[in-house]
Order: structure tokens, then C-alpha cells, then sequence
């Protein structure tokens, strides 16, 4: 059966969005990103995104297939192709899609398309009679309708075939027997098209080369390999969605990179603790004892370890906590992608307390943001939270490819030797001999008489002893404000995105708003609104942060929560005058998009460019 | 604690061990615990075993969390690092310290309200992992840093501050770490250094999660049992004015008594511990009967002491997992990093 | 033996402090406090303050006694009059004696005065000499040694004696037997300085009509009455200083006003939980289910609460929590006081998520804003976090007496009864039917057929239904900004005190800076520097506070915290220009000085007048 | 789940209880967990339990924390008001909301890893409290939500989804009850009604701590035992592409056996349960020898199902604080503010 109405005339070769609508649990994910990967293999640039439920079986679940020959890789609203396979969301996906575009739907029970909208394009395909006639198991027979339709799209696509059955290959590699039987569901789709689909398809993909340098990989899988290359040893950690996959990927390539030849026992030690208060804990034990720790978690587990952050400034002992954000506050929304832990990571724990945060913005930069942040929290003794989010942590993301340089050797920081401290005579842990903050540590057991102290959360001195007076205490945090301002200017540096020609606007933006953002930008700039971009990567913020709100006259600040946390911490931290920074902030769970944020800067700036006012009250915010 | 300073300065004739070290070589600085304090004991009876065995206090971590019980660090084996960390969550630093260097020899120190009552769940989870510590309750019965609530240790009935019983029961510490796999399970009276110290030495000796349930105590705000004591005079002052400002001195508790016998130990407050020390032919090797045993005679009144069960069979944390040999902080880049050309494979798997 | 140099020959009359110096577990608080008592009972304003060490006994203890007709009550750095009882701390008390000051010791042990300072009084008595002549039990000799040093003191100060006798019989009533040795060992030092010390004594304490409507009492106390007041039924806590208190006072009036007569049984519920995420829970369990319930706790606590405390903000349930801060981070210094947990509380947990706070500056205000804490918690459905410190919640305070209206009626916000219910047909938990934020809640148990619901951390929907839709959240979170604008308008007004000449330069303040602030406002006056200043009471803060700042050029923000915490909320939320807000942070863990922020606010002043440049960059610190 | 919705219409033939009121009246929406979960057996149980009861649903509270298991209450009692509250913490809302109302029936569901792993502080002292309420862990010995990591009560030597043996012991919630005093100590599977209802029935009645431990299969993730089965498709398919994004619907195991006798279950991923239900001579009434039976019979790799330990004697919370009456959210101000006199006298007392 077929129903193909009129065709829409300008074709969209390597540019459109497909989105995939699921049952949860039936297996689609994994055919849906078969499908995507073969378009990344065909050398197009592609970002999928899996929007799923907090459920295991049976609730609706989306994933979009973002395909941009021009690199456009952020989420897109509009949908051009709408493989529509869950009943309980038909007619919401039906309505999603762009007028003309197109609709894939399993044809096996006839479906009376009278009643529905004719401004698309209906492909139907019995899906399931196909795989009921050629499949004999039932488990083989609900799993494959997903490779079925793969394989109609990729006759739809004009996709290079054999890259996909190669893909397949790769992937079952090591299950040999599972090969067969999916590369034959594929052809199953495939053939149906060719047989059945005459009418032309306007959407296509074709081989290119913009991908020469790239991979296709999820943020938590390079940041779990940024620990491998960064030399943890110890993680501890408790499962939460969307950080998970992180520690489960440190475990993978550890289990494979990390195993002793000769006796076959571990180089790494993986806890996982009872809770995230404990795996907190865990990793400041471990860092106190000379070993690189880290934990991942997301906002209810850094919730929980506020206390223990705590101790970990006040003590200076160092810990890498990644934290992928999801919606809050609460358990909120634990399947959807925001930024909207900044304010609970920069000022966590009672009394005068501040850490650090690095703001990957791709997998590449979380690999190497989490090699990076083992150095940072040694180097200045003290905890470094890397936030990602659900959307940079659990989706692929066609991005550059990890590097390495052999000649590269961890920054340990301060760390006393046995013979340093023969050679020292007047030693105390918190002595600020060099000026910049940061104490000498010892390790545990380095020296028989030397270097020896009691670490702890109360209040100190330089010699680490317990004191109750009040210049000693001062005298300790003013120079964790010293060590604070210290790390400002060894962060990594902002990325600057400036304007064809000179502007008073500037826009600044960090994390999983990057690839949004570029296109906002072009966006703009075809609007003739240039503005220069700065994404920011690390707080405390680097003087070039601040120079560039002196500059401009106007500065929005674009992020993915509702109170905008990213604008409290520099106005706050700078001292920037508020009226300047216009908050962007989209909030609902799902990504932001260019058209977004091109909307809301020009609005802005439409209504404001005549009388500069003050505007903390959004310029827009959004509910899908 | 004494006013005096501590003298420094080693006599020629005090002892040394194997190492050709002093007492004083595990000492630490003047304890600032209330004189007659039982924590005071546990600490020279760390100080004491340690040297007895003859193990060089650098290569020992102490931990603690917070309370009276958990400042003791400082007052013993100053040569050794430690950690004093937060309320009850010690367990998870000493997992986390343990994980980095299994070559040290951690000794934790808690009270009962660190470990009973907001450390309970990271006390129980750190037995089940088999973690390879020392791990002390300086059990007092009461919060005694923040003056004097019951804890979850706090026997039933025993008064409180204000006079009322404690209706709840006490956890048993000793029995829980059996259930959930302690392979090193005793008890003791900080008093009787004659069975404490021993059992210090087996548990330090000992390669699994050792806990020591010390009966230590409190002399300051312990129980307020009924005194059988005529008038006192302190405790009225104190329940007058509604404030416990005036800590007299006091004597530290000590007994001794022999295996197989039960002893009754008169508190400063009046109140009585009914002692009861395992007898030498007490077989501590199975741990479903030493349950059995130590709950029958909690049922009787008698609180056992000695060691209660050991199994020196079973795997520590480190085997369980499977770690290298070598202590993890121990291992540099090289043995670390899997450099670029791996690197360029794994990108290959992401293409 | 009796030592008296040169006499001072300025007197002080009702215009002095005396510092006691003792060693912990010595009885000595109380002895203090019975001198500091006797002098409010002779109408004159004091302020003692109990300096003491995180132990139980034998490290130093410090009493200090301000005593001010003019009613100047915040602390004094000078000692006027040092009671030196501590040979640990000897030297450094002596030397913080002012010159022309007196420094009372025990004489007992013979003392080479030729080693110390001559340019004060040094009043030799043989404390415990005669305290071994007098008395037997070895006990009594330690602790009447206090009582002693108060009678000599009662008689060095001419102080009112049948006064001071007649609080012993007062303090001892019920445990007769221990008042006659107590007014025996105060007769000692009585008559020892009558017949030993003839020189002058420049200080002295006379009658005085200052106390009318005051009391003398401690902000824990009033805030645990408040409680009582105010109709809570379940407290749940976990002991730590200096929160401990508040607990404490809720207890003993409850066990004397709650207890029903016929049963004898409580209508009350005090738990002492497991540690502070249980009390927050228990909290929250019990008013979802109807009852007034509140937790008191100290930062670390609140560290713990942060998850809790998301979730109530974000499911809505009532929570009163009373933070009494102390020296952080971690645990800090746990017996000094500080105001450094304002961003901890204010934006509590991950998400976005925003709490309500209030500010008490005496006790008089703690027993007030407690009562008003359930009123409020309940009308916005929202936690409400009360800000006092160590400071105000463990120290007597002369204060206004306590004031209740018997015509008061709780307000419990909006909640349907059965009859509601009844009489409704489209109820949802989170529907804004009001346009304030605030949906009608229900309790358990109601209605057998309408208004129950599963309340959740999840995202929900108006109708309280699990939801992950995005416009479903986006509305829930606007809805929640909406309410605390409401609550904003409806909370306690700021105080303010108009300069006597109209003036560019504005003060905000808060809590325990109270009776300081007083006290440099009119320092600053003698000076000609006028300011107006305003003591904020609440956050989010009311219109008035916004345009206060408005009003002035420059206005100063004076804390006790390092990172000028309340300067961020008032920059953040008020959008105002940071340049505007000069910080004055002090933060050694001593409660804040008149003279300090005098000298902070004219330092600052001389140096910006000409050209006003932001700073962030503090005026000045402290360490004492 | 099934895709199907549910009928509201009230069949007339349905049963109708003392009340009136049909099973429907008990039940709650869709179900949105896996097809064959244990858990969704465990709701049917509750609503069947409660409606032979006759109990008023509206008299009834819901709680539960994080998990696929504290879902469920989202799935029965709809007329019920209900806290889905936050990871391992809901023994503590229990209390509040107890303290709040002694009049409602607490029913508490939480999952194996929410009671032992994260909350097994609070689960510890809620018991020892003596908290009146019924307490289900639907124990599939697996994090399902957060697919399928081990949890504290995940048995010694099971595969995780790695293929890793699971190298800790389980933690056995029923033994650690009865150490820290519960008055009701169950364990049943949730695929055995006839056992499971009874049990539920007399834990609604009982006024005291009720723990019943449930065993409950993870039909997705659970144990992935060595398969005695041959070929698993859907393993080898999830497996080879690392992840677990099929579940294909499975039926619900149910099994009914004897009392007195062994039954041994097989679960869906091919792994052995081997069950022995108490016999009908069974004396649950002594806390000692019930702990002691139950670890002989573990040690024997028997999973003992029925009711372990009961005591009807024991005060219960407010029992033991001593409340009135009357439950405390029903006092008014009247009965709760002391009013200004009082005050006045209370400021004299500060003076
Ligand atoms: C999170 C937190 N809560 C509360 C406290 C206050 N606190 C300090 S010690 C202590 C109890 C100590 O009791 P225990 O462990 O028995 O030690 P003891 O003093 O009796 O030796 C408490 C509640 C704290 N420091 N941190
Ligand atoms: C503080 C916190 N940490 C982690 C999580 C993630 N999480 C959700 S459910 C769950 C485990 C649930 O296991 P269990 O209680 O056994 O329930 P099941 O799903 O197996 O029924 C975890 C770790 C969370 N929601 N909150
Ligand atoms: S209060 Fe008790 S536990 Fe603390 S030091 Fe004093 S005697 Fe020891
Ligand atoms: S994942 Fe397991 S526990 Fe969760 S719903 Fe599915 S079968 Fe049940
Ligand atoms: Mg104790
Ligand atoms: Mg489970």
C-alpha cells in the first residue's frame, strides 16, 4: 500500500531533519542510530538525538536525525521526515511534520488517510506483514520492523547501500550469526521501496567529505576516556541518568586498556557506593591519598554532596566531579537537557565557598576538559566540576577527533617529595610560600617523621593545626580567595567568535548551546545583526571574560535554564553592571535552537536599540 | 586534659620495639578530651598496640569523623596522616584512601552517633565491601560533643539530660557488622587495656574490615543513670541552672577480669555495665552461631566482650576487585595513559 | 594580697566591659551569667557574650559583659575590666586590657608582677585559698571559685548585693539545698574586697530605669517559644551547635504548655532523627499531611538538606527550617558566628530553585518571624529558611519583651476542606485559579473520592500528573517565579532609620549587625557622615528595598561573611548595578564591631568621594 | 504495559466488600512498567489486599522513593493521596507524615536498591523507631530504573549485565529488620499471591514496623544469570550493541507452593530462585531464634518466604513518644498556642 501525494518540488540533498517516533524498549534505538551513523559514514555532517522517556518499556520515544552538509548541527524544530511507529503519539507526530514533507508509517493495518492532514506526504509500508512473513521468531519479528524501515529510507535517500551493510557488520562484529538476519531486514525495506516507491522523493543524501577529521561519539563515552588518558585510578560513583554512560565507559576502556599483562588484575579500582554522598567521599579519601579520583553524577547527586564539597575546599583536597545536567530542580525532568546547575556547583556548600567549573561544549572538549580537570584540582587543591548535560553526555555528536600528545605529563601540583621535606624545615600544609594561594600537600606515608598532619573541615592554620582564631581563619580565606583568583587565570580561555565587522553587541554562551548558536549567529548576521560571540569554558572567569562585557555595549547571555545562573555568576563575580547582559534562556528540557535564539536577540534588540534599558525580565522563554 | 605540657624527651630507659621505637614515637599531642574521658584510653591504647607490634606510625592513616571520639586522631600517632573528616561519613573516606594505597594500615576512629545514627548506612555499606581497616566505635552511648543526646547506641532506659528513659533500643553494632559480612568482629571496655590492647594488635594484624566496639565512657554526659550515689552535687548544679557548665575531674575507669567471668563496671554517673568476657574455649570461627551467642546473652543482660568473630579467609575489597598489586597512587603515566596510537584506534571505532 | 597602681580617674558609670577569661567545664558560665543578670535586673542594658571553644572542658573560655546605659549593645573590642581565671590564656588576657583598665586574678599563687604591664589595675584575690578554707567538698571548692569573683566584683562595682542574692535564690529555687552555699561563697568574695580593696574603683554599676518592656533572653529560646506559638506540632532535628538550643527550648516549653491534662499525653512530636536529611524529611512528610513542623539545624545540615530542600520547593510542600549559622565552610569554626550561608539557603539545591529566607536581629524578632515562618511557609507552599547565628541564637540579649495577640489566627494558606472539595469540579493541585502562583493544596485523608493526588520531585502538570512535556514544566516553573513574586510583596518590611539630614549614602544591613549598627551610625554622625540605612528582613526582597538603593548614590552592604553574600542576592535579583554596593565583610567568626564598620564606611568614603569606582574589592577586613 | 486503557465502567458482577466498593475502587492508572515486571504483580496484590480488608482507600497514604518499584504507587490506590519523594529518603517522609496523622494507613514501597543501597540509614531507623507502617521492598536484586547496575541485595555470584559475577554478598533486609526491631518480618514473591495477599493483609493490621521483603523480577534487567537456556536472541542482540534498547514483553512468573515445602522458580533470564516457605508449624514469635533459623536456612541457599517474625506487644512510635490521641494535625489553635497571659508570665521569667 502507498500513498504518496504531491511532490514538493526543492530538494533537500545532506539538509533536513528525520525523526524517528518509538516505542521505548522495542529496539528502535539502536536501529535509528544505525541509520545515522551510515549518514556520518557517507561523510555528511549528522547530530542524533534521543529524546526518551524515564521508563524502560513501552512509552513514546523520539530520535531526531539531524543531517547538515553546512555543519549546522544543532537541534532543529521542524521535522521533514517523520517515521511515525508508535501508535500512542500518531497523530502528534503526524501533525510535527513540515507542510510537504514527508511520513513513513507502517501500512499493515489499513489506516484511513482521509482523516488526516494532505499537505504531507504519506509513505505506508507493511512493516509488520513483511517481518511476519520472513521472520519466524516472534523476538526477531518485533526487533527487525526497525531495520526494515532503515532500510526503505535508505532506498528513499538514494543512501549508499553497502556502507550501511557494512555498518551492520562492524557493529555485530563478534556475533557473527546476528549479521545475516539484519542485513536481510534491511534489503526486506530496501527491495520494498525499489518495488513499490516510484513517485520521486526530494529529500537525499549523497556522499561528501566534511567530515576528514571528525568521529561520532556521545560526550560521557570521551569524557570516560578523558579519565583513562588523564590517569584516574579511582572512581566511585552511584547510577544516575545522564551520567551513567560516563562511568561506564571509563570502565570499558579501562577493562580493555588497563589490565596488568602479566597477572591480569586491574589498574584502576571502580566503586560503586550507596549513594553519591558516599562516592563523593570515596573520591576525596583517594585524592587525599595521591590517587587521581573522580565521580560523575547529575543535580540530585550534587545535591547530595554539597556537604562533602565543602570539606574538600576548606581542606583543599582535590576532586573531579563530572556533573551531566538534566532538567531540575529536583528529580525534575531526568530524561531532558539543561544547564541549570551553575549557581548549585559554583557556590556548593554552606558558608564562603567557590569551585571551579569547566564547560565542555562537544565531545572532543569533554575529553579533553576531563584530562584537563585532573590537573586543574591538583594543581590548585581544591574540587573542579565539569557540567555537561543529557544532551552533550548521552547523544552522538559529529565532532573532532581525540588527541593525544605523548610528550604530555599530569600536572600533580604541590606535592612534597620524601627528600623535599628532608630538605625543609619549617614545612605547614596551608604555608603560602610562592604567593598564589596554593599550599605544599604531602601524601600519606611519604616520610617516617615529616610531612605528617591532620587534614579536616575545622577551621586551621598554615601548620594545619586546629585553631579557633580568628586571624588565622581570615588569614586562610583570603588566601583561598588568592588561590581562587589564581585558578582564574590558568582556566581554559574563552572561545571568540567575532563579528564580520565591529560590533557594540556581543553575545556569550557556553556548553551544548554551541552548535545552536553558530547557525544563530549566520542567522543573524543575514538579518545584518552582527554581534561578536564568546563561549565561556570556565568559572572563575578569565580577565578576557570581562573585557569583553567592557566592550560592548549590549551583552546577551544565552542559556538553557530559567533564572539565568550563567549572568548571576558574572555580574556577580565581575561586578558587571547588570543592565548591560540580556538573559536568553530557553528552559523546557529540550535543546535550544538557532531559531531561538536568532528570534529572541533580534526582538531584543529591536525593542531596545532605542533606549537602552535594563532587562532582567527575559526577552523570551519557551515552552514546546 | 592536664595543664602540663607533655615532656619531649625520650628516656633513655623507656622501652623500644623492633623498630627501636619508643612509646613516645606514637604519641601525639596533649588530648583536650574532659579528664577521665574514655576516648583518652582508646587513644593510649592505639598508641600501645602500635608500638607493640612494632609497625612505623607513617605507615598507619587514622580517619575519624566528628565528635569527642573523633578527635582522638589528633592525640595519638602524630607521625601518622590522618583525616578528620565530617559526621559520619568517614567510612566512604576510607574506602576512597584504602582504594588509592591498600599498602597503609587505616585506622578508623568513630563514636556511636557517628557510626549508629548518621553514618549508619556508609558504616554498614564499608563492612559489606570488605574493606581492609580498623574500625573503632568508641562506644559512649551519648552525643558527647554536642552535650549529651542520645545516640542510636544509647542503651533503652538509660536516662537522658533531662531525666526522661531512652525508650528506643540500641543498634547492636557488633551483631549488625556480622550480618553484613565483618570478618574481624569484637568488643571491649577502653578500662581493660588487658583485652582491648590484644585485640587492637589481632585487628590491625587481622586483612578485612575489623571492627572493635569499645565500650568508652562518657564522664561528663553519659547516662545520668539513676544514680544509686546519694546526693550529688555537680549533677544538681548542672540540672538547676539547665546547663552543663561544670565538668569536674575524674578518673579514668579501668578493670580487669579473666576470660569466662562477667564483671559489673560502676560509671561515674552511677549507673552499671554488666561485663561479660567470651571464655578462651569460645569458638569465634562461625558467624551465624556467634550471632546466635551474642544475641542470647544480650537477652540475659550481659554485654560480651572479646573477640567475638574472625574469618581470616575471606577476600578484602582490593581481591574482591581485583587491583594490581602495587598501590594505585603509586602508578605514573606510563602505566596510565594509553597514548596517541591507541588513541587513534579508538577514534577509528568512533568513524 | 592586693595590687593597685595609679587610679583612672575618669569613671565609668554604666558604660563599661568586662571580660571573664576561664577555663571550660569550670562552672563558669554560670556564675558569668548570674553577674551579667544581675545587672539587667538592675535596669541596665547588657549584652554578655559566651566565647567558648568546640569542646566540654579544660581549653579557654571567654565571658564578655557589655554594659551600656546607653543602650550600645553590639560587641566592643576594649576590655574595660578582665577577670583573668585561665593560667592557659594569663598573658594575652592581660595584654587585651585597655591602660587605666583592671584585671582581676586569683592571688593565691603568688604572682611577680614586675614581669607585666603597669599601666593597669591588678587586683590581686586569693580565690582559691579562701575557697579551700571555706569549703570541703573538692567540687564545691573548683566551682564556688566563680561565684566568689562575682561577689568581689558585686562589691568592686557597687553593684546592688540583695539583687544578685536574690537571682541566686531565684536560679536555685527547686534545689534549695544549693543556694545558701552559693550566697556563702558570694559573701566571700563580698566581704574579702570590702575589707581588702580601699582604693577607688572608677567603674561602677548603679540603678538604672532603661528596662522597661526589655528581657533578657537568648534568640534560640524566643525562636523555640515562636514554635510553640506559632502551632507546630512535629519538630525534627538533628543535634549540632549552635542550633541545638532552639530544639531544646521548644522541648521545655511543650513539655509545660503541651501536655494534656486528662492523658497527660503531648500534643506534640519531637524526633530526633538520624542526622539532617531525615529531620528535613520528617519535615516534609508532616506537612504534606497537615501539620505545622519545623528542623533546626546549623551549615552543615543545611549542606545535607539541599536535596530535601529542592524537593520541597518544587513539589510544594511547607517548610520551616531554622539555619542558626556558624563559621564555615565545612565544619568550620562550630562555635563562632558568621552570616555565610545566605547563598547556600537562598538557592538551595540544583535546578532552579529559589527559597525564601528571613533575617531576625534580636530575639524578640526570632520568636516573631518563627510564628510568621509557618504562616508563611504554608500560604506560599514553599520552604522558608530562617537566618540566625550563634550570635543571636546562644546568647543572652536585652531585648523587647514577647508579644502575642490572642485574637491571632493562624493562616494556612489555601487548602479545601471535604466541603470544598465537594463543591469543586476541576480541581488541580498546581492550577494558578488565582493568578498568585498558588494552587490550593489538599490534605491526606480529606475526601474518600476527590483530592487526592501523588505528590512528586517528577515534573507534573497543573493537575499534578507526571509529565514530560516541555510546555507542562515551562508553565509549573513560571508559575513558581510568579508565586515568589507574590511571596516578595508579602513579607516582613525592611526597617529603616532616616539619616537627620537627607543624604546620598544608604547602609544595608541585617540580623545580628543590628545593635553594631546602631551604634556606628551615630559614630559615623559625630563625624558628619550621615547615612540613611535600611535592615533587610526577608529575601526575596520587597519594592522598598530595590528603591532604597535606588535613592542613594552609594550604598554600603555590611556582613559577616568573606564573599559579601547578600550584596549578590540584592545585585541579582534587583538587577543593580554592582558599582552601587560597596561590601563591608567582616568575618573572623567574632560578631561584628560598631567601631569596625564606622572606620570601614568613613575609610571608604574619604577615599571615593571623589571619584566613585566600583568596588568589590572590600573595604576592609578583619581578622581580630 | 499495554497499550490498552483500562475500563472504569463498573462491572455490576464485580465483587463488592464490606464497603461496597469493587477492586476498581482500589486500582490506579495504567501501568507504565515493563510487560511480566514483578512489580506490577506487587500492585495487583496491594489493591486485591485492600480491598479484602474493606479498608477506605482515602484512609490510606502512598509512599514510596526513586525506582521503577516506587513508581507503582502512581498504579493502585488512586484514591489515595500519595509522596513519590526523592532516592532512598522515603522512610523519612513515613515518619513526618506519621508524626503528622497516626489515623491513616502508611504504605511504603520502595525498591531493593532505594532501601539498601541509598536509604539503608533511614530504612535502619525507621524500624528501630517502631514507625507504624507497612514497608514493601519489591526486591528484583537489581536497579531497574536506572538499568541494572547491582544493588546492596543483588545475591552473591549473580551476572550483571557486564557479565560479571557480582563479588558482594546481599545484604538480607528481613534478617537486618528483625536485629533492629521490627514487630512484622515477611518475605514472600510476587508471583505467589496466595501467600503474598495473607501476608499483606495482617502487615495493614498490624500496628507496628511491617518490612516485607518481595521478591519481585526485573524482567529486563535482572541477574542476566548464566543462561541454562541456548540461544538468547535478545541478549545477544542488546549485548552486541551494548545497549538494552530492546524488551520484548514478557509474561509474569507466578508460582504457588506448600507451606513446609522448597520451590524452586525460574526467572526469565534463565536464573534459579529456590524458595522455602515457612511451615504452618513455624513459631515467628521469637526475634532470636527466627534470625538464627533464617541465616541456618540462607547458609543452606534457601530463600525462606512467610511470615518470619511478629510481636504484637510493642509500642509503636507514638506509643513510644507518647502523643495524644488525637492526631496532631487536628489540633487547632486553641489546643497548640498557650496565648498571651501565658506569655506574660514567660517574660517575667527572662527578667
Ligand atoms: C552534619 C553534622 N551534623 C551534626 C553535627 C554536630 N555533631 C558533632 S559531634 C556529634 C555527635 C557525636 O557523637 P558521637 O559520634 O557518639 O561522638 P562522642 O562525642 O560521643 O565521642 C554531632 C551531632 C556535625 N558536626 N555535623
Ligand atoms: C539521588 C539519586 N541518585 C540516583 C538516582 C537514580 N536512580 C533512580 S532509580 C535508581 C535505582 C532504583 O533501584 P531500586 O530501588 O532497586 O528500584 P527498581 O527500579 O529496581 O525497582 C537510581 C540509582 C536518583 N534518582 N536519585
Ligand atoms: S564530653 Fe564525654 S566523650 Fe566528650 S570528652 Fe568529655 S567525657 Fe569524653
Ligand atoms: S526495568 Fe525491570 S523493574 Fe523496571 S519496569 Fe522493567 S521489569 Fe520492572
Ligand atoms: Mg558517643
Ligand atoms: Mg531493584
Amino acid at each position: 500500500m502507498r500513498v504518496v501525494q504531491e511532490v514538493n518540488s526543492n530538494s533537500k540533498l545532506n539538509e533536513f531533519v528525520i525523526k524517528f517516533a518509538n516505542v521505548n524498549g522495542t529496539g528502535s534505538a539502536s536501529a535509528n542510530h544505525l541509520f545515522a551513523k551510515s549518514i556520518f559514514r557517507m561523510g555528511v555532517p549528522v547530530s542524533p538525538r534521543n529524546i526518551f522517556p524515564s521508563n524502560i518499556q513501552g512509552l513514546p520515544t523520539w530520535y531526531e536525525v539531524r543531517v547538515s552538509e553546512k555543519g549546522y548541527l544543532g537541534r532543529k524544530e521542524i521535522v521533514d521526515i517523520m517515521v511515525a511507529m508508535n501508535p500512542q503519539s500518531f497523530q502528534s507526530d503526524v501533525d510535527s511534520v513540515e507542510p510537504g514533507g514527508y511520513l513513513l508509517y507502517d501500512s499493515t493495518m489499513p489506516l484511513d488517510l482521509s482523516k488526516y492532514r494532505e499537505d504531507i506526504h504519506w509513505i505506508g509500508i507493511p512493516i509488520t506483514e513483511i517481518c511476519i512473513r520472513e521472520f519466524s521468531n516472534p523476538k526477531q519479528r518485533q526487533l527487525f520492523k526497525n531495520i526494515v524501515y532503515v532500510g526503505a529510507l535508505v532506498a528513499l535517500l538514494k543512501m549508499n547501500f553497502s556502507i550501511v551493510k557494512n555498518l551492520v557488520k562492524d557493529q555485530f562484529s563478534g556475533k557473527e550469526k546476528l549479521i545475516t538476519p539484519n542485513v536481510f531486514a534491511l534489503e526486506l525495506g530496501y527491495q520494498w521501496v525499489k518495488e513499490n516507491v516510484s513517485v520521486p522523493f526530494s529529500i537525499r543524501v549523497e556522499q561528501s567529505n566534511k567530515l576528514d577529521n571528525k568521529i561520532l561519539v556521545d560526550g560521557n563515552t570521551a569524557a570516560g576516556l578523558g579519565c583513562v588518558y588523564g590517569g584516574a585510578t579511582v572512581a566511585a560513583w552511584y547510577p544516575i541518568t545522564p551520567s551513567t554512560s560516563l562511568v561506564e565507559s571509563y570502565d570499558k576502556y579501562c577493562e580493555r586498556l588497563r589490565i596488568d599483562p602479566g597477572s591480569g588484575k586491574k589498574k584502576f579500582a571502580i566503586v560503586q557506593a550507596e549513594d553519591e554522598l558516599a562516592a563523593l567521599g570515596m573520591v576525596i579519601g583517594a585524592s587525599w591519598n595521591g590517587a587521581r579520583a573522580f565521580t560523575a553524577t547529575s543535580g540530585p547527586g550534587v545535591s547530595l554532596m554539597t556537604e562533602f564539597l565543602g570539606l574538600a575546599y576548606f581542606a583543599e583536597v582535590p576532586v573531579v566531579l563530572f556533573n551531566v545536567q538534566r532538567g531540575g530542580p529536583s528529580t525534575g525532568m531526568p530524561t531532558r537537557t539543561q544547564q541549570s546547575d551553575l549557581l548549585a556547583c559554583a557556590y556548593a556548600s554552606h558558608g564562603d565557598t567557590k569551585h571551579i567549573l569547566l564547560f565542555p561544549a562537544n565531545p572532543t572538549e569533554c575529553f579533553e576538559l576531563a584530562v584537563a580537570a585532573f590537573d586543574i584540582a591538583e594543581r590548585f587543591q581544591t574540587p573542579v566540576i565539569t557540567l555537561s548535560d543529557l544532551e552533550l553526555g548521552m547523544n552522538d555528536w559529529t565532532t573532532d577527533k581525540l588527541e593525544w600528545d605523548d610528550e604530555e605529563q599530569y600536572d600533580r601540583g604541590k606535592v612534597l617529595s620524601k627528600d623535599d621535606l628532608d630538605s625543609l624545615d619549617n614545612w605547614g600544609r596551608y604555608n603560602d610560600v610562592d604567593g598564589d594561594g596554593i599550599g605544599y600537600r604531602t601524601y600519606p606515608g611519604v616520610h617516617p617523621d615529616k610531612g605528617a598532619f591532620l587534614i579536616r573541615g575545622t577551621s586551621h592554620d598554615a601548620f594545619a593545626r586546629y585553631s579557633e582564631r580568628g586571624d588565622d581563619y581570615v588569614e586562610g580565606m583570603e588566601r583561598l580567595q588568592r588561590k581562587f583568583a589564581t585558578a582564574a587565570a590558568a582556566l581554559p580561555v574563552p572561545v571568540i567568535r567575532s563579528a564580520r565587522q565591529q560590533s557594540l553587541y556581543g553575545v556569550i554562551y557556553y556548553g551544548t548551546t554551541d552548535p545552536a548558536m553558530d547557525e544563530a549567529l549566520d542567522l543573524l548576521a543575514e538579518k545584518d545583526i552582527e554581534l561578536d560571540a564568546m563561549r565561556i569554558r570556565a568559572f572563575p572567569f578569565r580577565e578576557a571574560v570581562f573585557a569583553f562585557m567592557e566592550h560592548h555595549t549590549r551583552v546577551f547571555v544565552v542559556e538553557q535554564n530559567r533564572d539565568g545562573q550563567m549572568r548571576t555568576l558574572l555580574i556577580n563575580e565581575g561586578d558587571i553592571n547588570p543592565a548591560k547582559l540580556t538573559s536568553v534562556c530557553h528552559f523546557d528540557g529540550t535543546p535550544i535552537t538557532a531559531q531561538f535564539i536568532a528570534d529572541s536577540i533580534s526582538l531584543s534588540l529591536e525593542e531596545l536599540i532605542p533606549s537602552v534599558q535594563p532587562s532582567k525580565s527575559r526577552v523570551s522563554k519557551k515552552g514546546a | 586534659m592536664s595543664y602540663i605540657a607533655k615532656s619531649t624527651f625520650h628516656h633513655a630507659k623507656l622501652p623500644v620495639n623492633e623498630l627501636g621505637l619508643t612509646e613516645r614515637d606514637y604519641e601525639g599531642p596533649l588530648s583536650s578530651l574532659c579528664a577521665g574521658c574514655g576516648h583518652d584510653s582508646i587513644s593510649a591504647a592505639i598508641v600501645q598496640a602500635c608500638h607493640e607490634i612494632s609497625i612505623e606510625p607513617h605507615r598507619i592513616a587514622k580517619l575519624s569523623g566528628i565528635g569527642c571520639s573523633s578527635k582522638t586522631p589528633n592525640y595519638y600517632l602524630q607521625k601518622s596522616h590522618g583525616f578528620n573528616s565530617v559526621h559520619g561519613r568517614m567510612p566512604s573516606i576510607a574506602t576512597g584512601a584504602n582504594a588509592a594505597n591498600k599498602d597503609l594500615v587505616y585506622i578508623g576512629m568513630s563514636g556511636d552517633g557517628d557510626s549508629a545514627s548518621i553514618g549508619l548506612g556508609q558504616f554498614c555499606h564499608a563492612v559489606r565491601r570488605k574493606l581492609n581497616m580498623v574500625y573503632i566505635i568508641a562506644n559512649n552511648g551519648t552525643y558527647g560533643l554536642t552535650k549529651g543526646q542520645n545516640s542510636a547506641m544509647t542503651d533503652f532506659g538509660s536516662k537522658s539530660k533531662k531525666g526522661d528513659e531512652n525508650p528506643f533500643e540500641a543498634i547492636d553494632v557488633a551483631n549488625l557488622a556480622l550480618q553484613l559480612g565483618a570478618t574481624f568482629v569484637a568488643r571491649s571496655f577502653s578500662g581493660d587495656k588487658s583485652q582491648f590492647v590484644p585485640l587492637l594488635k589481632a585487628a590491625i594484624a587481622h586483612r578485612g574490615f575489623a571492627v572493635i566496639d569499645c565500650l568508652s565512657p562518657c564522664v561528663t554526659f553519659n547516662n545520668h543513670a539513676g544514680s544509686t550515689k546519694s546526693y550529688d552535687f555537680v549533677r544538681d548544679h548542672n540540672e538547676a541552672l539547665n546547663r552543663a557548665d561544670f565538668v569536674p575531674m575524674k578518673e579514668e575507669i579501668v578493670t580487669q577480669y579473666a576470660p569466662g567471668s562477667s564483671k559489673e563496671v560502676c560509671l561515674h554517673d552511677g549507673s552499671v555495665l554488666h561485663l561479660h568476657k567470651l571464655a578462651d574455649e569460645y569458638d569465634p570461627s562461625d558467624a551465624v552461631e556467634a550471632s546466635y551467642y551474642l544475641q542470647k546473652k544480650q537477652r540475659e543482660g550481659k554485654v560480651l566482650t572479646g573477640l567475638i568473630y574472625v574469618n581470616t579467609d575471606s577476600p578484602d575489597l582490593h581481591e574482591i576487585i581485583n587491583t594490581v598489586d602495587k598501590p594505585l597512587n603509586q602508578l605514573g603515566i606510563t602505566d596510565l595513559c594509553p597514548g596517541s596510537k591507541t588513541l587513534q584506534n579508538i577514534n577509528e571505532s568512533f568513524c
